[in-house]
């Protein structure tokens, strides 16, 4: 159990030294950020002088090096744009994203797996038929124009929900703010949860139809059923329990996604998150945000791949003895 | 005569296609007494698990029961549904799967699924409940069945699995158990410990056995009468000793003829000609005249007698002379 | 749960009346840093003008009047420029203004690491005559120097020398990059970047107060779908800008208003003027046609401008023939007629230059820098290829473009240009002269055009005085760069603000919004 | 592909008839004809498909041609004529004077083929990785699995302007037009392979410890022969949902970045693009900009996806 741990932990690293190398590479070919940080009457000279201050006229791997060299010790530099701390300001605008990611998942769990459940249980049912052909609907249209016409029905037209931002909010401890304390807070969440968590909510409850479908026909449960166990025991004890192995590590990656698609969802609803931040850093090529953000989101996704493998162990009892390499 | 406690009187089960009704269970009737060992042997497809499907109201839709009647005890329970259907299930009739390996709720430990089906069936606390696991275990031969209670079925041997099966199918102590090839998936060397069990555990109680195989040395072992079925119907049907020695109906003799007694291993019907016919390609008249070396013209034309007195369903059936 | 949102429902309704007084509006892009010598660009620039103030300042209808300073004079035959300071202005944070902290602001202004120094670069000294009088000496006679420096903000020395932040940092910022201390009539509250400023009004400011704000919030949109919903909603009381298409909308809904004025910025068509061939040309790749004046002229009679604007702009816009806007100072009145659409004389000029069938090029062009840039680029491209020449338009955001146009990565480039000093001078300076990085001259000139009268002229515009023979000097130039079409001017770019009806306020062409002229009824 | 799938849905009795009559004899099209949900979404896949491969001989302009458009039948409305010209268009022009109706049919013919080569790509690149991780093993497997939840770390957004930057660089400008669309082909395929690596890699898996295939090893047949032979249709069926489902992802995925500024280029519009430029529209009160263009790809979508729902029900006989 252990060993498995630290030998996860040490591929976890070598992921995030290579999604680095890739980020960092990437960030060449966004753009050049000098422009951004001159006004219109700056002359040749200055553009050098600045170029040479932020050191983009090293090469690229003196680049990579001095950005790893900081990244090691939390250090990302200062943002181009806003001349702070780039651990300050993600630090700031990670709670935004966080509760709209935690919301946003836990709707598409909770709401995923109970259609998921009833659609595969009354698997021949009208309701059931129709609850998966309007939920491909969800996905058969792009997150950003659902999330236009969510703002254009709630906000413009019924005026019950705010079209943007996350309201007013309540500073808890050092650095993290929270929308869920207030009234408008919480309206302000709605619509964008409701973006971000549509499409993943879709996926997860088709995984668990299919998968519980395939539960369902396992022989443990016509055995339970033989055994005359009440329905709801064998689709919520037996079945369900069964099914949530598969499920657990496509929404562990799910949840890396939600936080990576908040990016659409933050643009459209002008959410205050990390998603926004990155957009905005890519617009005015902040290269040290960018960078940060990327680190912080394979950060997030290779710790909930763990945390995802060793929940995995958790739930089945298979795996606790010795678990051989297998990843499926 | 004392009530049986299953009878089948003409029982049907039907699966609607779109190349027509499917007859998988074809106006099948038997009975099965308390204490006795009734063995169903036929080919895979024959309508032997069907029948067992039937009973304990477990029919994958579209199949269902279109005709003739199951009475448990005397009762009728095929007209039965849901909620009334389940509570029959496991607590009046228990049912045994071939394989252990999958049978079990494999994130469950067996404590769980033993406490969770008596507590379902019968009126007593979780502690009562978890005391008669520990004595169902006992009961059944686990080793050391207070510590293991708490084991999950991965940490049991194939064999081992089998007897959790085996206590979890009779813990509500159901006056019928049907056992659907308890011992196919097993090792040759655990098949016979198993069947042993099975026997002693329903000699004791008085619990009715549907016992279904298509492993005649098992049959041998364990049934007190058998039942051959052939393409949904019943072909033959007697007491274990007569039926296996004097075999009346053609296709029990070639099944016979196929199958060394002593042997242990897979039986395998190179003897008889051709394969059981699909059920969507039934012949006319009766289903095993293609491959029956004594057919006439009036198998090819008449259906196959149904058996209702007699031993055989067959127009000709053999004679004794045959054994002895 | 029910109970609550009623209560809510409730709160809003009676809270309505309270803040009316506040105010709360959109923009796309949020200030990047509060220090007003870091960034020379509107939206910084804009926003610091209702914290910070200069010396001089432009009033509603962009005429420079008195701010800090009460008066000014030339000094002797042009060597200079004397400031009288205004006597009892404080800071916001209580410190007194004096000549302290203009001297201060004008080293810290004119660093090397500032973005405004280049407004500076006629000044050879700058004196401290008393507590109240600053002369400004100029190494050549400047007579637009007072308007020029009209964002020129006046910082507090002390507050700067205490927080560490005597010069501006670009790089890593200081505590000027988030925080402000100015004399202006607001003050800067609360300050989340790229989310929320707050501002309130400055208790002892200097002016009369002319709004009725108790609090503002300027919170950034980038999506414009987004601010209008905002605006529609009421969740906000103003937005800049509003989506050209959406003017029409705006104006009918009772409850919104739409302000609409026309911009200092021109819109503009460039060419490689200096590339030897063609870089992006399927067949014409070993010369450049736009190297001959008729190619351009083609150029400039087939775009249809009227179809642009009438379309695209929805008539929001107004056509354009030089290189400033009638607004501007310097305008060349004589020279307002722009070369009319007419497709078969362009063809014409085409085949007289030598390409009867045309020839194939590429068009660059930002994608999120000018009102429907990319739109209107996509027209130009379908008008050039009526006349024959087509365009491989290659649309990009603004962060990308820059970059390219440096690399003469373009056979044809769309451009917007808007003075800094409201004068004409401006765009020959930075858009016509030859480059030159010594002098600094035509650093925006990417296609290198270069006329020797041009460059001849500038310097004579920039220090004469009289003003008849200054604009007798800009009407020269603007009739070269007509004939020589240097540059494709297509319209003045429109400015179209949106706000709640019940908000009054004043547009200024230069884009900046200036909250001390807000009323909210 | 459809060969394969009628091989394995057919009874056995029928090898000696022909494809066709054995595909229409199979339970696969039986069970098709009896789904209302297959047929309609069929049918509206064949609709769309068809429109948009004889777009050119369908459509009354051709909206990808600059010099035929008119700037001044700007947004015109539906069925109604223009104010300057008098032009009337079945379903309105853009803000580019294009007539909306050709529009589509010349968009979805680029989210067609952006969706169809870019899940093509991530198919036999998926597959490939897949049958070669799972038959190899050891090394060979940790490297593509891990490479796998690197790509999964990267949201295909962020994979595709990476892509994208990248290939501008080295791209002449007249071949970008065309770049563009390679370069989402390349993205969205990149962003798409794993899912097919891990079903073939399962599938694989459970294969390789078959007898057949440790015969066939023996007998010292290569092991790309028995991948493609003995294991890759086993896998099919899956692959084949997969790729349904992709398909749909896909098309809606171009329509994203198209959003995020990395889509086809306005000139020559996918359907994402339209919508992308559709939605700025959305208020101004020129719905038919929008409207059209996402009904359309709500259309084409959803048949897709009900259809891959459909397949993957009637190709696990499981469930059947």
């Amino acid at each position: 159990m252990l060993a498995f741990v630290i030998r996860r932990v040490g591929q976890s690293i070598l992921v995030l030294l290579i999604v680095g190398l890739v980020a960092f590479s990437m960030f060449r070919f966004v753009g050049d950020p000098i422009d951004n940080m001159l006004g219109q009457e700056r002359t040749i000279e200055d553009v050098e002088r600045l170029r040479a201050q932020l050191g983009l006229d090293q090469p690229f791997p003196v680049q990579y090096f001095r950005f790893l060299e900081g990244a090691i010790q939390g250090n990302f530099g200062v943002s181009y744009r806003q001349g702070r701390e780039v651990s300050e300001i993600l630090l700031e605008r990670a709670p935004a994203t966080l509760e709209l990611a935690f919301v946003s998942g836990v709707l598409a769990i909770a709401i995923g797996i109970m259609l998921g459940v009833f659609t595969a249980i009354r698997r021949n049912g009208a309701t059931a038929h129709i609850i998966m052909a309007a939920s491909l609907i969800g996905v058969s249209l792009p997150t950003f124009l659902i999330g236009i016409l969510l703002i254009y029905l709630f906000s413009v037209e019924l005026g019950w929900l705010p079209s943007f931002g996350r309201g007013e909010t309540v500073s808890i401890g050092d650095w993290w703010t929270t929308g869920f304390l207030t009234e408008s807070g919480r309206k302000a969440l709605i619509l964008p949860a409701i973006t971000l968590g549509l499409y993943q909510m879709t996926l997860i409850m088709r995984l668990v139809r299919s998968e519980m479908l395939e539960v369902l026909r396992q022989d443990y449960i016509r055995f339970a059923r033989a055994r005359g166990l009440k329905e709801r025991a064998v689709n919520f004890h037996h079945a369900l329990k069964n099914t949530m192995v598969p499920v657990v590590t496509v929404i562990g990656l799910q949840l890396g996604a939600i936080i990576a698609f908040a990016i659409i969802t933050e643009t459209v609803f002008q959410w205050p998150g990390v998603g926004l931040l990155f957009i905005n850093a890519i617009q005015f090529v902040d290269i040290p945000v960018m960078a940060a953000y990327l680190m912080l989101i394979s950060v997030m996704f290779v710790g909930i791949n763990l945390l995802v493998d060793i929940l995995y162990v958790f739930i089945d009892p298979r795996l606790r003895v010795d678990r051989t390499g297998g990843h499926s | 005569m004392t009530t049986p406690v299953l009878s089948i009187r003409n029982l049907s089960v039907e699966i609607p296609t779109r190349q027509g009704i499917l007859k998988p269970v074809d106006r099948v009737s038997y009975d099965i007494a308390a204490g006795e060992i009734l063995g169903v042997v036929g080919e895979s497809g024959a309508g032997k698990s069907m029948a067992g499907n039937a009973v304990i109201g477990l029919l994958n839709r579209p199949a269902h029961i279109a005709g003739g009647e199951i009475r448990l005890n005397g009762a009728r329970i095929d007209p039965l549904e849901g909620e009334e259907m389940r509570r029959m299930r496991g607590k009046e009739i228990g049912m045994i799967f071939q394989d252990p390996l999958t049978s079990l709720n494999p994130l469950l430990t067996i404590g769980d699924q033993l406490t969770e089906t008596m507590l379902t069936h019968l009126p007593i606390g979780r502690k009562e409940a978890e005391k008669r696991a520990v004595a169902a275990l006992d009961e059944v031969g686990i080793p050391g069945a207070k510590e293991r209670i708490d084991s999950y079925p991965h940490e049991f041997s194939g064999g081992m699995r089998q007897r959790v099966v085996i206590a979890l199918a009779l813990c509500a102590e159901p006056s019928l158990v049907i056992a659907d090839e308890p011992t196919t998936a097993l090792d040759v060397s655990v098949q016979a410990q198993i069947i042993a069990l099975l026997k002693r555990l329903c000699r004791e109680r008085g619990t009715a056995v549907m016992l279904i195989t298509h492993d005649m040395g098992v049959i041998a072992e364990a049934a007190d009468r058998v039942a051959v079925m052939y393409a949904g119907r019943l072909a033959e049907l007697g007491p274990v000793r007569e039926v296996l020695t004097e075999p009346r109906h053609p296709y029990t003799h070639g099944l016979m003829a196929s199958t060394p007694l002593a042997s242990q291993g897979q039986t395998r019907l190179h003897q008889i000609p051709g394969s059981m016919p699909k059920l969507n390609y039934m012949p006319d008249g009766c289903a095993f005249h293609p491959r029956c070396p004594r057919a006439a013209d009036k198998c090819r034309t008449a259906p196959a007698p149904t058996l209702t007195d007699g031993r055989a369903a067959c127009w000709f059936p053999m004679v004794t002379e045959a054994a002895e | 749960m029910k109970r609550t949102i009623f209560a809510f429902l409730a709160s809003t309704v009676v809270a309505l009346p309270v803040g009316a007084a506040e105010f709360t509006w959109a923009e796309t892009t949020d200030p990047q840093t509060m220090d007003p010598h870091a960034v020379n660009s509107t939206p910084v620039l804009g926003f610091l003008n209702n914290v910070y103030e200069g010396l001089v300042r432009r009033g509603k209808d962009m005429s420079v009047e008195p701010a800090l300073a009460t008066d000014w004079e030339p000094i002797g035959d042009g060597e200079g420029w004397r400031f009288t300071l205004r006597e009892g202005v404080t800071f916001h944070d209580g410190a007194e203004f004096n000549a302290d902290d203009v001297i201060f602001s004008y080293e810290r202004a004119s660093d090397e690491g500032s973005d405004t120094r280049s407004w500076f670069a006629p000044i050879s000294e700058v004196v401290k005559v008393d507590d109240y009088t600053v002369d400004f000496m100029t190494s050549a006679p400047n007579p637009i120097f007072p308007s020029s420096i009209a964002n020129w903000m006046i910082m507090d020395s002390g507050w700067a020398e205490a927080n560490n932040a005597t010069l501006p940092d670009k790089e890593n910022g200081n505590y000027a990059t988030i925080n402000a201390n100015g004399t202006g009539a607001f003050k800067v509250t609360a300050r989340e970047p790229g989310l929320r400023t707050e501002l309130m009004p400055h208790d002892g400011w200097w002016g009369d107060v002319e709004h009725n704000i108790t609090k503002a919030t300027l919170t950034p949109i980038q999506n414009p779908a987004t601010a209008l919903a905002a605006l529609l909603s009421g969740d906000v009381d103003f937005i800049n800008p509003v989506p050209i298409q959406d003017v029409a909308r705006l104006q009918s809904d009772p409850d919104v208003n739409v302000i609409q004025g026309i911009e200092a910025r021109i819109i503009m068509l460039g060419f490689p003027h200096e590339a030897d061939a063609l870089k992006y040309s399927a067949e014409t790749s070993d010369k450049n046609p736009f190297a001959d004046v008729r190619v351009r002229q083609a150029v400039a009679h087939a775009v249809n401008v009227p179809a642009i604007l009438q379309t695209t702009m929805r008539g929001n816009a107004e056509p354009a023939s030089q290189l400033v806007s009638p607004a501007m100072n310097g305008y060349s009145e004589g020279l307002s007629e722009r070369p009319a659409y007419d497709p078969e004389k362009a063809k014409a000029l085409l085949a007289e230059a030598g390409y009867p069938d045309g020839f194939s090029f590429g068009l660059k062009c930002p994608n999120n820098r000018y009102l429907n840039d990319e739109a209107v680029c996509q027209a130009i491209t379908g008008m050039l290829a009526q006349v024959g020449i087509t365009a491989t338009l290659d649309a990009m955001p603004v962060q990308n473009y820059w970059p390219e146009l440096r690399a003469d990565n373009y056979d044809m480039y769309l451009l917007g240009w808007s003075p800094g000093t409201f004068d004409a001078e401006h765009p020959i300076r930075f858009l016509a002269a030859t480059p030159n990085e010594e002098k600094k001259l035509g650093s925006w000139n990417f296609g290198g055009f270069s006329n020797a009268r041009v460059d001849e002229l500038l310097p004579m515009i920039q220090s004469e005085i009289d003003a008849d023979k200054r604009q007798a000097m800009l009407d020269e130039t603007a009739k070269i760069l007509q004939d020589e079409v240097a540059y494709v001017p297509l319209y003045v770019q429109p400015l179209v603000w949106g706000t709640r009806s019940n908000i009054e306020l004043t547009q200024r062409p230069d884009n900046f919004f200036i909250l001390r002229w807000v009323t909210v009824n | 592909m459809t060969d394969t799938q009628t091989n394995q849905a057919a009874p056995p009795e029928a090898v000696d008839k022909s494809l066709w009559q054995d595909f229409r004899e199979s339970d696969f099209f039986y069970a098709f004809k009896r789904s209302p949900v297959a047929l309609v979404s069929f049918a509206v896949v064949c609709i769309l498909v068809l429109s948009a491969v004889f777009a050119p001989l369908i459509a009354p302009t051709n909206p990808f041609d600059p010099a035929s458009l008119n700037l001044m039948n700007g947004f015109t409305p539906p069925l109604e004529p223009n104010a300057f010209t008098g032009d009337a268009f079945l379903m309105g022009t853009d803000d580019q004077g294009r007539d909306v109706f050709s529009t589509i049919l010349y968009g979805m013919r680029i989210s067609l083929f952006v969706g169809a080569s870019a899940v093509l790509f991530a198919m036999v690149l998926g597959i490939t990785l897949g049958l070669v991780s799972g038959y190899f093993g050891g090394w060979t497997e940790t490297i593509i699995m891990r490479v796998a939840d690197v790509q999964l770390t990267f949201p295909s957004i962020l994979v595709a302007m990476l892509i994208f930057g990248i290939a501008k660089g080295f791209t002449p400008v007249e071949y970008r037009d065309q770049m563009a669309i390679w370069v989402l082909i390349l993205a969205i395929g990149l962003s798409d392979w794993v899912q097919f690596a891990r079903v073939v890699r399962g599938a694989t898996l459970v294969e390789k410890s078959k007898d057949y295939v440790a015969a066939a090893r023996l007998i010292g047949r290569s092991p790309w022969a028995i991948m493609l032979k003995h294991i890759l249709p086993n896998a099919l069926s899956p692959v084949l949902v997969i790729a349904t489902i992709s398909l749909a992802l896909a098309i809606i995925a171009e329509a994203t970045l198209s959003f995020l500024g990395v889509g086809a280029p306005p000139t020559q519009p996918s359907l994402g693009t339209l919508i992308r430029i559709g939605q700025g529209f959305l208020f101004s009160g020129e719905w038919w900009i929008l409207f059209f263009p996402a009904c359309t790809l709500l259309a084409l979508a959803l048949s897709v996806n009900l259809l891959g729902d459909w397949l993957r029900d009637a190709l696990n006989p499981r469930l059947r």
